[in-house]
C-alpha cells in the first residue's frame, strides 16, 4: 500500500540508499554477524551519505529533514538482512532526539555535529538488572559534589554499548524523591570518563551484529554541566520520547515482516515438493494469505500513525496499540515462514530462518507487549 | 479514529440518522426478532426519510449522494441491535445497484424510484441449494420461448425472499457455455409472477428479525424485456457487483465489532465482581485492550479501503483481505464479549448475547473465508 | 480412543441407552427446541429404565450403579442433539448427590426415590443477578423464626427452574458471618411452599429445550428440618460438589466436541463443492485434522481424569484444567464446524448450526474459564 | 502426572541417570555450545553407564531394556540444557533400530556392541537438498558392481554427520522403479569409506551444540554384503521406522516442553517488578495456567501413546496427532516463557532464552506438521 506522505523526492532517496544497502551492507551480513558487531568505518561512511540523523538542522550539520526521511531509512536498514544496523537507527531517531531536545545550546553544539558525521556514536543507558519495564525504580545514583556528579551503578542491555563514545544515562539524582521518578535525571557520559566501564558483550540469542553490552559506572566523576535539561526532570524526558521509540520499533517491524514475507513468497513459488510448488499447496497458500492480509493491514495502521506524528497528533494510544501488535505479527510471521522453508528454515545462510532470533527481542524491548496493554488499558480507563 | 473522508454535512447526516434509528428501531428490536422480520411500513418511514437509496440519481428520486452516505448507514444500521435491518443495506447497496449499473432506461425508469420510495423491496438471488460458493454452476434454467423466458428452478438463502416486490435472480439461459459461467443471464422477476413462489421462511441460527426465504420457480414466464444487460453476461455483472457486497458486508462487521465492544465495555466497567469492576482484572482488562486494538486496526484498514473505493480504484485484493479479517474479528469478539458478561452472556436480553447469532453468517455470506483466500491467493501468484 | 474402565457391561448399557435416545428423543429436537422445554413424561420414562441417578444405593430404589454409567449416560445425552437433557444430567449427577451426601437419613428416603423415579425434579439453586461467581456475595436471606426459616431473595439462571418440585438453595443464615462464607447454609425447599415463586422462563441464546429460569422467595416458610446438613456448612457443601459438577461438565463438552466433529466430517465427506467432496480441499483436510487431534488429545486427559474421580483422587487441579480447555475447545470445534457447513450452517435445522448457541454457556457455568485459571494458578502458588 | 507403566526400577533409573546428566552434561552446555559439538568421550561415558541403546539384546551387549528406559533417557537428556545430546537419542532409538529390525546376524555382530558401547556412533542419511519430505524421489544413485555398489550423490541436514562412523543410507538402485519408492535400498557405509565425505558443519539456528552436517558420495565403493534387508525395500524400512523416530522426538519435544516451563515458573516467582513477583499479575498467572495445561494434556496424551507403543499397537495415527501438536506446543511455550523473562529471555546465558531456536526444528524435522496433517487426514479418509 503506497503511503500518502511519500513524494517523489522521498522516492528517489529510498532508491539511492537501498542500493547502498545492498552494495556496502546485504554482503556483510554473515561476516559482521560473526564479528558481533559492525564495523566502526560503517557509521563514517553512513555520516558521508548524511544517512545518520539526516533530520538535525543545517546549522549542526544535518539536513533539517522530514521525519519521512528517517521512515525510509529505518523501513529499508530492516531489510538489510543486518541486524546490527538497527543501532545506527536508535542512534538516529532515539538517542540523538534527547540531546536536541532537551539539550542547552552547548551540548547540541558540542555533540549534534559529531552525531550527523558518525564521529560520535551514542546509546540510551536505562535498563539495569533489577530495573528493566520498572524505570522509576533504577538505583544509579549521581551525587552532586561540587561542580560534578559521582555516579555509582550498574546497566545493562545497552545498545551500542561496545561502540558508544557517548553515553545518554537515566539516574538517581534524587533517592528520596516522592513521586520516586522526580528523583531520575539524565547525564551525558562521555567515553573514557574516568569510572566509566564498558563490561562484556553481552551474548543475545538474536541480532548477533548488534552490540549489547553492560556498563558500569564507579565514582565516575561527571561535570554539572553535562546534565541533560533539569535535575528531576529525566523521567519525564524519557516518557516524551518512548512514543518515538516506540514509533521506530513498529516501524522497524513492520518492515522486517514484509521483507520476511516477500524472501518466503519467492522461496514457495520457486521450491517444488512433490512435484508443485510449495506455495501452490492450499494450506500453504491459505497460510501466506492471512500473513500477507495481516501484514497489509498493520501497514495500513502504521502509515495511518505516522501521518498522525507528522501532523503534529497526540499518538500514545494507537503507537501503544502498533508497538504490541505488529511487533507480535512479526513474530507470528517469522515462525511460520521459516516453516515454510522445511528443513533450511533452520539453516543460518537463509535469513528467514535468522529472522526469529532477530524479531524476538521487538516484543520485549521499548516497553513489552504487557505493559502496552495496560497503557492503553489506563488509556480506556480499564 | 475518524476517517479522513468525512466532512461536516456527513456528521450531521449521521446524527439525525442515529435519532432515526434509535427511536424507530431499536426499541422494537425484541419484537421484530419474535416477528423474525421488520414491517413494511418501516421501508416507507425509510423512503420518506431518503434513508433507501440515496445514492440514485436525482431524475429518479434519489439524492445522487456519495458513498459516505451509505457507509454511514450502513454503519448505524449495523448498530441498532436489529440484526434485520441489514435486509435495508443489502437492497440499498447491492441489489438496487444491478438495476442501475446493467439495467436499460426502461428498466431504471420502471423500478428504481419505487427502489428509493420503499415501496419496491429487492433481492438478489443468486445461491441454489446444491451451489453455494460454486456459482458458475447454478441450475436454474431459462428457456426462451417467444418474447419470455420459462425459468425452472429452486433457490435457497435469499435475504428480503418473503417481502420482496422484485427479484434479481441468476439464472442459466445456455447449459452448453464453456466456459460454463458463460451460460448464466439475470432476469428481473416481479412477485406474482405466476410460476414464481416463495418458500418457507428459513430458522436461522442468528439474526432473526431478517427474513431468509427460498424461492422456486415452476414454468416461470418471464418477459424478455426483462433481461438485465446481454445475455450471457450475468457472471461478470455478478462479480462487479460482489466487490461492493463484500465491502457492504465488511463495513458492517466492523461498525457491529465497534459496537458490541461499545456495551461490553460499558458494562464490564460497571458490573462488580469479588468487589471490583470486572473490567480491572488485569486479565479482562489485556482482552478488552486486544480487541480494541484489533478494532482500531481494522478500522483503519477499512477506512483506506473506502477511500480508494470512492476514489474508484480498484479494491478486489484490498477488500477480499479486509471480509475474511474483519469477518472472522467481529464473530471472535463476539465469543470473548459473551465471555465477559458472564451468565447473561447467554441471555437473549443482552444483545451482545445475541452478537454470536447475529455475526456467524458473515464469514460465510458474500463469500466465504475461504473463497477470499483463494481470491487473494491467486491474485498473489502462489 | 477406548477408555481403559469400560467393561463388557457398559458398552451393552451404551448400546441400550443410545437407541432409547434415538427412538424416543432425538426425533423431538424441533419440536422440544420450540416449546422451550422437555415433556415431564420423558423425567417419567428415564425414571423406569432406571437412566435417572443409577447409582443411588437399591434401598432408595437405585441400582447402586459405578459412575462409569453415569459417564455414559452424559456423553449419550451429548450426542442426542436435544440440549434440554442436559437438565437430566444436572439432576442425576450435580444435585441429587447433594440430598445424598449431605442430607441426613430423614431427608434421603423421603426425597431420593422420588428423584431415581423422576417424580422429583431437582434443580440447584445458587446465582443470584449480583453474585455469580462470586458465591459468598449471595444476598438471599434464610432468618430463623421458631421452627421454621423465613426465606427472602431472587435468584437466576436455575437449570430446571421451571419444572422443577425440589430446590437445593444456597441461602444467608448469617450476613456477619467472617469469613462471609460461613454464613452459607443450604436447603431444600418444595415446590408449593408458600413464598416460593417461579419467575419467567430465561430467553436464552442456545440450549433452549432446557427451561432454564428465575426463582423468588418472600417470605417464604422452610421448616428446619429442610436445612441441608448444618448451619454455616453451605459453601463447604457447594465447593465439595463442584468438582464433580466441573467434571460432568467436561465429560458433556468432549461427548458434544466428538459429536459435532463426527456429524460435519460426514457432512464434508458427501457435500461436494467446485466438483470435489468438501473434504478433499487440503485447507479443510488439515482444519479437520487440527479438531481431530485436539478432540483426541482431549479425550486422553479427560479419560485419566475419570480414572483418577473412580479411583477417589483428588482432581481439583486436573478438573480445573479439563473444564476451561475442553469448554473452550467445544466452541472452537463448533465454530470451525458451523463454517465447514457454509449457508447450512447458519440454518437451525442442522444440529451443528445450532451447537454454537449450545456449547456457549460451557465456559461459564459451573465456574468461568478465568475462575478455573484462578484456581490452578492459585494451586500452582503463582 | 506420572505415567502408569512405570515401576519402581524405572524411577530409581530416572534418579541415577538425572544424577548422570546434572553432572557430567548440563555443566559443559555453554562449552559445547560453542565448540558446536559434544566430545567423543561423552560417547563412552554413556557407553560404559550403559546408557547407550540399552534396549538391545544382551548377546550384543546391551540390556534388553523395555522402551521405558529409553523414554526416560530421552526425557533426561532433554532436560540437560544441552541440545546436542539429542544425537545420542537420534543414535540409540533411531538409527541404531534400522541394524536390529533389518541387518543380518553378521550385520549385527559386527555392528551392534559398537553401538552400545559408544564406539560406533551412528547416524541415519535420508534427506537431499532437492527432497526433504518428498523421501520416495531422492537421488542419490547406488549402481551394483560385482560384489559392490557404487554410490553417487549428495546428503543434508545430517544429524551426528561430523562425528559418526557408521551411515545408514536411503539410496536408488532402481531409477525405472515404480512408484519411485520401489526403488529405494537401504546402505550401511562406514566412516573412511574411499568416496564417502563429510561436508562443512551446518550453521544451525538453534541446537549447536547438535552436529549437523553434508554428506558426500563420489564413486563411493560399499560391498554389497552392507545391504541392510533386502534391495528395494528401504522406502519400507523407513516407514517402519519413522513412527519410533516421530515418537522420540515428541518425546523429547514434551520434555523440553516441561523444563522450560518448570523454569519460567522458578523465574516468574523470583523476579519482582513494580514491587510484585511477575507470576503474581493476572494476566502472566493465566498465560503460565494456560501453558501448564497444555502441557498436562500433552503428557497425559503422550503417555498413552507410549502405553500403546509398549504395547505393540499400531500408533501410526496417534503419534502423528501427536508429533504435531507437542512439537507446535513446545513452539508457542518457547515463545511465551522467553516473553516471560523480559530482557533476559534474549540473552544467551539462559536456557529459556536458547529453548526457541532450539526447538524450532522440531515441527520440520521426521516429518513436517503439515506432512503429519496429511499422514492423518489421509487416514482418515478425508
Amino acid at each position: 500500500m503506497e503511503a500518502p506522505f511519500f513524494k517523489e523526492e522521498h522516492h528517489i532517496f529510498r532508491k539511492t540508499f537501498r542500493e547502498f544497502i545492498r552494495k556496502e551492507i546485504t554482503p556483510n551480513a554473515e561476516k559482521w554477524e560473526n564479528e558481533k558487531c559492525i564495523p566502526r568505518d560503517l557509521w563514517y561512511r553512513m555520516g558521508e551519505q548524511g544517512y545518520l540523523c539526516p533530520w538535525v538542522e543545517e546549522k549542526y550539520g544535518g539536513f533539517g529533514a522530514g521525519f519521512e526521511y528517517s521512515v525510509i531509512l529505518h523501513e529499508e536498514m530492516s531489510r538489510s538482512e543486518v541486524s546490527g544496523i538497527g543501532g545506527m537507527g536508535v542512534h538516529s531517531d532515539i538517542i540523538v532526539p534527547y540531546i536536541h531536545h532537551h539539550g542547552n545550546e552547548k551540548q547540541k553544539s558540542k555533540y549534534l555535529p559529531g552525531c550527523v558525521r558518525g564521529d560520535i556514536i551514542t546509546s540510551i543507558v536505562m535498563s539495569e538488572p533489577e530495573a528493566g519495564s520498572d524505570l522509576v525504580k533504577i538505583r544509579t545514583k549521581a551525587v552532586r559534589e561540587g561542580s560534578n556528579y559521582v555516579v555509582n551503578g550498574q546497566k545493562v542491555f545497552i545498545t551500542n554499548g561496545i561502540r558508544c563514545n557517548l553515553a545518554v544515562v537515566a539516574v538517581k539524582t534524587d533517592p528520596k524523591a516522592d513521586p520516586p521518578h522526580k528523583g531520575v535525571s539524565i547525564l551525558l557520559i562521555e567515553e573514557g570518563t574516568p569510572g566509566f566501564i564498558k563490561g562484556r558483550l553481552l551474548e543475545k540469542t538474536g541480532a548477533h551484529s548488534q552490540d549489547t553490552a553492560e556498563l558500569f559506572f564507579e565514582d565516575c566523576l561527571v561535570p554539572q554541566e553535562n546534565l541533560l535539561g533539569e535535575e528531576g526532570m529525566g523521567f519525564h524526558y524519557l516518557m516524551y520520547n518512548l512514543q518515538q521509540e516506540r514509533l521506530i520499533c513498529s516501524i522497524g517491524a513492520q518492515a522486517t515482516a514484509e521483507y520476511v514475507l516477500e524472501k518466503t513468497i519467492e522461496y514457495c513459488r520457486t521450491r517444488t515438493v512433490f512435484g508443485r510448488p510449495v506455495s501452490r499447496f492450499q494450506h500453504n497458500t491459505f497460510k501466506i494469505v492471512e500473513m500477507a492480509t495481516e501484514v497489509e493491514i498493520g501497514r495500513a495502521f502504521l502509515n495511518s500513525l505516522i501521518e498522525d506524528f507528522i501532523g503534529g497528533k497526540e499518538i500514545t494510544l494507537n503507537v501503544s496499540m502498533a508497538k504490541w501488535w505488529i511487533t507480535e505479527m512479526v513474530n507470528r510471521i517469522a515462525y511460520h515462514c521459516t516453516q515454510l522453508h522445511g528443513g533450511y528454515g533452520c539453516m543460518k545462510e537463509y535469513y528467514v530462518a535468522r529472522a526469529p532470533g532477530d524479531v524476538r527481542l521487538l516484543t520485549i524491548a521499548a516497553g513489552t507487549t504487557e505493559i502496552m496493554k495496560v497503557i492503553i488499558g489506563n488509556m480506556m480507563g480499564l | 479514529m475518524e476517517a479522513r473522508f468525512y466532512k461536516e454535512e456527513h456528521r450531521i447526516f449521521r446524527k439525525t440518522f442515529r435519532d432515526f434509528v434509535q427511536k424507530e428501531i431499536t426499541p422494537n428490536a425484541e419484537k421484530w426478532e419474535n416477528e423474525k422480520g421488520i414491517p413494511r411500513d418501516l421501508w416507507y418511514r425509510m423512503g420518506e426519510q431518503g434513508y433507501l437509496c440515496p445514492w440514485v440519481d436525482e431524475k429518479y428520486g434519489g439524492f445522487d449522494a456519495g458513498f459516505e452516505y451509505s457507509v454511514i448507514i450502513h454503519e448505524e444500521l449495523a448498530r441498532s441491535e436489529v440484526p434485520g435491518v441489514g435486509g435495508m443495506g443489502v437492497h440499498n447497496d447491492i441489489v438496487v445497484p444491478y438495476i442501475h449499473h446493467q439495467g436499460n432506461q426502461k428498466q431504471k425508469d420502471k423500478y428504481l424510484p419505487g427502489c428509493v420510495s420503499g415501496e419496491v423491496i429487492t433481492t438478489i438471488v443468486m445461491t441454489e441449494p446444491e451451489y453455494g460458493s460454486d456459482l458458475a454452476n447454478i441450475r436454474t434454467r431459462a428457456v426462451r420461448d417467444g418474447n419470455d423466458y420459462i425459468v425452472n428452478g429452486q433457490k435457497v438463502f435469499i435475504t428480503n425472499g418473503i417481502t420482496c416486490d422484485l427479484a434479481i435472480v441468476a439464472v442459466r439461459t445456455d447449459p452448453k457455455a464453456t466456459p460454463p459461467h458463460k451460460g448464466i443471464s439475470i432476469l428481473l422477476i416481479e412477485d406474482g409472477t405466476p410460476g414464481f413462489s416463495k418458500g418457507r421462511l428459513l430458522e436461522k441460527t442468528g439474526a432473526h428479525s431478517q427474513d431468509t426465504g427460498e424461492l422456486f420457480f415452476e414454468d416461470c414466464r418471464v418477459p424478455r424485456e426483462n433481461l438485465l444487460g446481454e445475455e450471457g453476461n450475468g457472471f461478470q455483472y455478478l462479480m462487479y457487483n460482489l466487490q461492493q457486497e463484500r465491502l457492504s458486508l465488511t463495513i458492517d462487521a466492523q461498525a457491529m465489532a465497534e459496537y458490541i465492544l461499545e456495551k461490553t465495555i460499558d458494562y464490564c466497567k460497571m458490573r462488580n465482581v469479588f468487589g471490583r469492576p470486572v473490567s480491572r482484572f488485569q486479565h479482562n482488562s489485556f482482552k478488552i485492550v486486544e480487541m480494541a486494538t484489533e478494532i482500531e486496526i481494522g478500522r483503519t484498514f477499512l477506512n483506506s479501503l473506502i477511500e480508494d473505493f470512492i476514489n474508484r480504484k480498484d479494491i478486489t485484493l484490498k477488500v477480499s483481505m479486509a471480509k475474511w479479517w474483519i469477518t472472522e474479528m467481529v464473530n471472535r469478539i463476539a465469543y470473548h464479549c459473551t465471555q465477559l458478561h458472564g451468565g447473561y452472556g447467554c441471555m437473549k436480553e443482552y444483545f451482545v448475547a445475541r452478537a454470536p447469532g447475529d455475526v456467524r453468517f458473515m464469514t460465510i455470506a458474500a463469500g466465504t473465508t475461504e473463497i477470499m483466500k483463494v481470491i487473494i491467493g491467486n491474485m498473489m501468484g502462489l
